[in-house]
């Protein structure tokens, strides 16, 4: 029978962050369902949701504050399955500082956040919880590379804990230097991450689809992120991403497990409805978004 | 003159506004991906004021970092003009400089002089300066026999002599180049806030960015189109009267 | 003083036949002496050479006595940025500026001092270019029709105040004026064309000079000579 | 020539990686912020031949790019070249899409073209245009009235005649521009993949710097530099053929 | 066919005293017409007004059964991307060809037709550009120098064979040397320099053609004429 010929915009460039999506495709998981999918790299300009609307892609990767803005602005998707079940998007900082056990540990340290990024809305947001003014605390832009955070200018730098914390991990680790993570999530603050995203049109006409997509794929999630199968899905990866090393690479997909699969009853691609509504709230009060979207709306958790 | 500018520029605007519609009503596109007018008025209700003064802000570093690359590219076209060695290892060091996008040497140049102020107008300068470069090394490398002439075998050739001939001979050109490189300046200085900078109006676009609101961007392109529009106007205007002062008007030809 | 060519060759790289085939002449002393010849003939290309001896032709060209050899030309430009009269200050040494006055009174130059070189018209062009050269410090300046757009009653005017000023220079004077090169040059190398295989020689002018009786007859003469040499 | 572009490009590398490596001794600062001489060798083994390969791959985009952006900027310098209302409104165009810097019309351009080779090209070819522009506009704007009056005399004159005039009075001008521009063109394709490509030294350099791997961008550099001075030789060579071709050869002048 | 021009007066905005005052002259039927006068005295600027004359003067500059008024200077330069041959093969029409041969011999150009424009001696290229012109369409001609830098013998066997060639167009010659427009010009226009207050007015040349008697004595009064018209 004819394949179905379909796009898939993930969020970013390949490497072990996407390792469920691309080991998906090169097991041809999607083959299998009868679909002939294109697994597309991201970046910071690309945009699945733009991608789906115009009929580029018919699936794609975003991030939770791109739904929320999209549905703000009367876009007709909706999400299908919640990847990261904890936002990877942490802070690094040195051993040799003070550990931060509460919020207030944050006060007077340097800390960086990309203007206008996600991590200026999350660290809005703790230092609104914990009650710390922006008098509290030094505030350095990021920008994309670390050399403020290499040489001391900053204590705490954003970094995406999978990909980048690995490896600023394991630079520092040569100097014989020592990191800790510090995570929003472990303070309360749950803002979700990358989700998977359809139009509404797909869902509404097309179901059987959306059915056999879904479930290659997070088929192939499963299988990525099963330490059974950690020497497969390291080759894979390293086809595509020839830039890290394979002890680097080995250590991502460790790092990436924790966030998809934080324990092992969670099964892969659970919607954390209240983790929505809280990220809801928090860009609702940082005036990111004019009024609700609603957001329980528009979650579909399709069952496989 | 100048007003012929902003109002054609207007026309550009206008245009591209409509196109972006058209496209939205045939693709029936959400306000996410176009947004439609009246997102757009009241977007520019809301950061109208904001913008003007990010993009005067950044007018400020592109004036001074157009005064820099012009510096630069006539320091360096005037000293690579000979086709000897070290005139051509000059134009190489500055071809190869221009070779490294921005983007791969910022981090160094930030590793040098750390960010703010100093960054920024480098690194708009350093866009800027080449395509001026190149302007000035095509015309200083090519001599005007007939002026020259005299200054060579009377050996009075000095090199600000011959440079002060060549540029006058084409001034008209020049006027062109420096006048047009503001916009260049502009985009640089834009792309360097975007990189590195907490100010200006590249700082807002990369914002606007990360939040997926075109209904912003086309504002900020509004904005800083009407403001080169009108730098570039005086640009020309200046220009114009340095012609006219230094070289003789040219009222008086009758053919 | 004396500028000798010997078996002077001379082909452009990219045409068939010499300009300039195995010339010799010899001109001594001071005064003013004239390259003539027909269009084409390769009086430019010999200045040229001559100007430019030090570069490729030291052996065929032999000077005495001469350091700086000048060329000047009639289509030559001064820079528009200054008005005239500043332009030539900005050329000469202070101890000239008297010999400016003179030249520019002669030339009848007084006018258009204020102006730019574009705005005046071409034998003025012409006028004002010279001037410039002759306030330099040359042993020899080659004049290639550097009045060639100047009436003829200023063109004497002007002949005969440079004779009178410059005494013990060397001039090379360019022209198609048959009775002013007769009139004014003491010796006058004529080029004749080499297709017709003439050969090249030098015949005497009348080297007339102000208030000096000019005979019609030995002119005519002259005058014929050149004609019979061509 | 070329060898000796090629040494010359070898004088400059080493000349800025000693200077690095001072800062780094005066500094004594880690290897993670700029790597020590055995890294980067070390680095260069790990990475050369895929990165070469990246930098060839990058130097066929920027070839086609130049390509583009010599006609585009043929286009419109020559419709522009006129005072008159349109030759304005051409320029006031052109000159606006320069100001609007390609992070903030790379979105729009990627919404109506989507991403691929097209977007990559599109980019390239419209950072390294418009310095080009500038030049035409200069060189297509000033007549040479000695040659023309003859055609506009007899009513001869045509718009592709007196184009071809302009080009070839001003054909050495020309050429250093659009063999200048080649460094351009491949700043502008990295440019172009670093935001947008999945291959090409531009993305290899984006990864290297989301790494903070100053190795590796140093070895893309030295491989950027190397091919774009081959690249320029060649460049240079063949506009001295068209020279000498075209118009005539300057052996014989002797003055 | 008749130029006519009345009451004209001209002034180059920057310039204090006018160039051309309160001028006026007829001059009707074809020939070989002249202007002539001192350096410097509107010759030029007289020349340009005319060609230009639907711009701005047409209240002054009359003419009748003259359509195309073509102005060559010595200055112009020809596109250097084709040999001259292929140049002027460009510029005229097919009909002309034939033309086109008879002057390039006359004006002894066959060696260079495969040169370009740049590596011309002066006078080549002073006579290859009027050639082009005379190849074109055209009621008048002025020749603005033209043949300035070109030896006396060929100037004048090409003055003879434009005037027999064209016997229907009008031409006007400006030039500076006395002798030929003299003898050569049929109405020779006389611009007295108008510092001295000296007015403007025509002369009757000797009009002198091919196989005709030339009256030297006729000739000496005309130049004499016009030498104290001056
Ligand atoms: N650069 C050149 N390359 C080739 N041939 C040249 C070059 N310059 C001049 N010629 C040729 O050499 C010959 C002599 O030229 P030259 O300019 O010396 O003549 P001339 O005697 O000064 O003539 P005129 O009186 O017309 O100025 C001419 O036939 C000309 O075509
Ligand atoms: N563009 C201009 N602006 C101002 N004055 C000018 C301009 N062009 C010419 N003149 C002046 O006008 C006068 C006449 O110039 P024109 O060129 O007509 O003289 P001409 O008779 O052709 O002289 P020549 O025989 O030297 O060529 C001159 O005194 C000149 O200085
Ligand atoms: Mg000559
Ligand atoms: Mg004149």
């Amino acid at each position: 029978a004819e394949k179905i010929e379909l796009n898939y915009r993930l969020k970013w460039l390949f490497n072990t962050s996407v390792a469920g999506d691309i080991y998906a495709d090169a097991k041809g998981f999607f083959d299998d369902a009868g679909l002939n999918v294109n697994v597309k790299q991201g970046s910071p300009e690309k945009n699945a949701i733009n991608e789906i609307e115009l009929g580029r892609a018919q699936f794609g990767v975003a991030s939770a504050d791109q739904v929320i803005r999209a549905l703000d602005k009367k876009a007709k998707i909706v999400v299908i399955a919640q990847l990261l079940q904890i936002n990877p998007m942490q802070w690094i900082y040195r051993a040799d500082k003070p550990k931060i056990k509460v919020l207030n540990d944050l006060k007077g340290r340097n800390i960086g956040i990309t203007f206008g990024g996600n991590d200026e809305t999350i660290m809005n947001t703790v230092f609104a919880k914990a009650g710390i003014s922006k008098n509290d605390v030094n505030i350095t832009g990021v920008r994309f590379d670390f050399t403020p955070f290499l040489m001391k200018k900053v204590d705490i730098w954003p970094v995406y804990r999978n990909t980048q914390g690995v490896i600023l991990k394991e630079k520092l680790a040569k100097q014989n230097e020592h990191v800790f993570f510090f995570n929003p999530a472990d303070f309360g603050i749950n803002f979700v991450a990358n989700s998977v995203i359809t139009s509404m049109e797909m869902v509404k006409n097309k179901p059987d689809i959306v059915k056999k997509f879904l479930t290659s794929l997070l088929k192939g999630w499963e299988a990525a992120m099963d330490p059974a199968n950690e020497k497969v899905t390291l080759d894979i990866i390293k086809k595509l991403d020839k830039a890290d090393n394979d002890k680097i690479r080995k250590k991502q997909l460790t790092a990436t497990r924790k966030l998809i699969k934080p324990f092992a009853s969670v099964k892969i691609g659970t919607i954390n409805i209240n983790a929505w509504k809280q990220t809801q709230n928090i860009m609702l009060k940082e005036k990111q978004i004019k009024n609700k979207v609603n957001i329980e709306n528009h979650l579909i958790q399709v069952n496989y | 003159m100048l007003y012929r500018r902003i109002f054609q520029f207007l026309i550009v605007y206008i245009f591209g506004i409509l196109f972006l519609l058209i496209i939205k009503f045939i693709f029936s596109l959400s306000d996410y991906v176009i947004p439609n007018i009246l997102l757009i008025i009241e977007t520019a209700a809301q950061v109208f004021k904001e913008y003007f003064f990010d993009v005067i802000n950044t007018l400020s570093v592109t004036i001074l970092g157009q005064c820099i690359s012009i510096c630069m590219a006539f320091f360096v076209g005037i000293s690579g003009r000979k086709s000897s060695w070290i005139g051509s290892f000059i134009k190489v060091t500055a071809y190869n400089i221009q070779a490294y996008p921005i983007v791969a040497l910022a981090p160094i140049i930030f590793i040098l002089i750390g960010d703010g102020f100093i960054s920024r107008l480098l690194i708009a300068s350093m866009i800027c300066y080449f395509p001026l470069l190149l302007s000035v090394l095509g015309i200083m490398a090519t001599p005007v026999k007939d002026i020259e002439h005299f200054y060579i075998i009377t050996g009075q050739m000095k090199w600000h002599l011959e440079v002060k001939i060549r540029i006058f001979e084409n001034l008209s050109k020049l006027t062109t180049v420096i006048s047009g490189s503001a916009t260049l300046a502009m985009a640089g200085t834009i792309v360097a806030e975007f990189i590195a900078a907490n100010a200006g109006i590249g700082y807002s676009i990369r914002i606007a960015l990360y939040q997926s609101n075109l209904a912003k961007i086309l504002i900020a392109l509004f904005l800083i189109g009407i403001i080169i529009s009108v730098y570039q106007g005086i640009l020309e205007v200046i220009g114009e009267q340095i012609k006219s002062k230094w070289s003789i008007s040219k009222k008086g030809t009758i053919l | 003083m004396h500028l000798k060519c010997k078996n002077l060759n001379f082909l452009y790289p990219d045409s068939k036949s010499a300009v300039i085939n195995n010339l010799s002449f010899s001109m001594k002393n001071p005064g003013f002496n004239a390259i003539f010849g027909p269009s084409g003939v390769g009086k430019t290309s010999l200045a040229k050479i001559i100007v430019n001896k030090n570069n490729c032709f030291n052996e065929n060209i032999i000077t005495k006595n001469i350091n700086i050899i000048l060329y000047s030309y009639n289509l030559e430009r001064l820079p528009g940025w200054l008005n005239l009269g500043k332009h030539i200050n900005k050329v000469i040494s202070p101890e000239k500026l008297h010999l400016k006055k003179t030249l520019i009174k002669i030339f009848e130059l007084n006018n258009v001092l204020d102006s730019r070189f574009s705005n005046l018209s071409m034998g003025q062009q012409n006028r004002i270019n010279l001037i410039r050269y002759l306030l330099q410090d040359f042993d020899v300046l080659i004049m290639d029709e550097s009045l060639a757009n100047v009436d003829e009653k200023l063109k004497g005017t002007i002949i005969l105040a440079i004779k009178e000023l410059f005494p013990d220079k060397m001039f090379l004077y360019i022209s198609h004026n048959l009775m002013e090169v007769s009139k004014f040059c003491h010796k006058i190398l004529v080029l004749g064309n080499p297709s017709q295989n003439k050969p090249c020689f030098i015949i005497n002018g009348q080297n007339y000079k102000k208030k000096c009786f000019l005979d019609k007859k030995k002119l005519n003469i002259t005058m014929l000579e050149i004609m019979n040499a061509l």
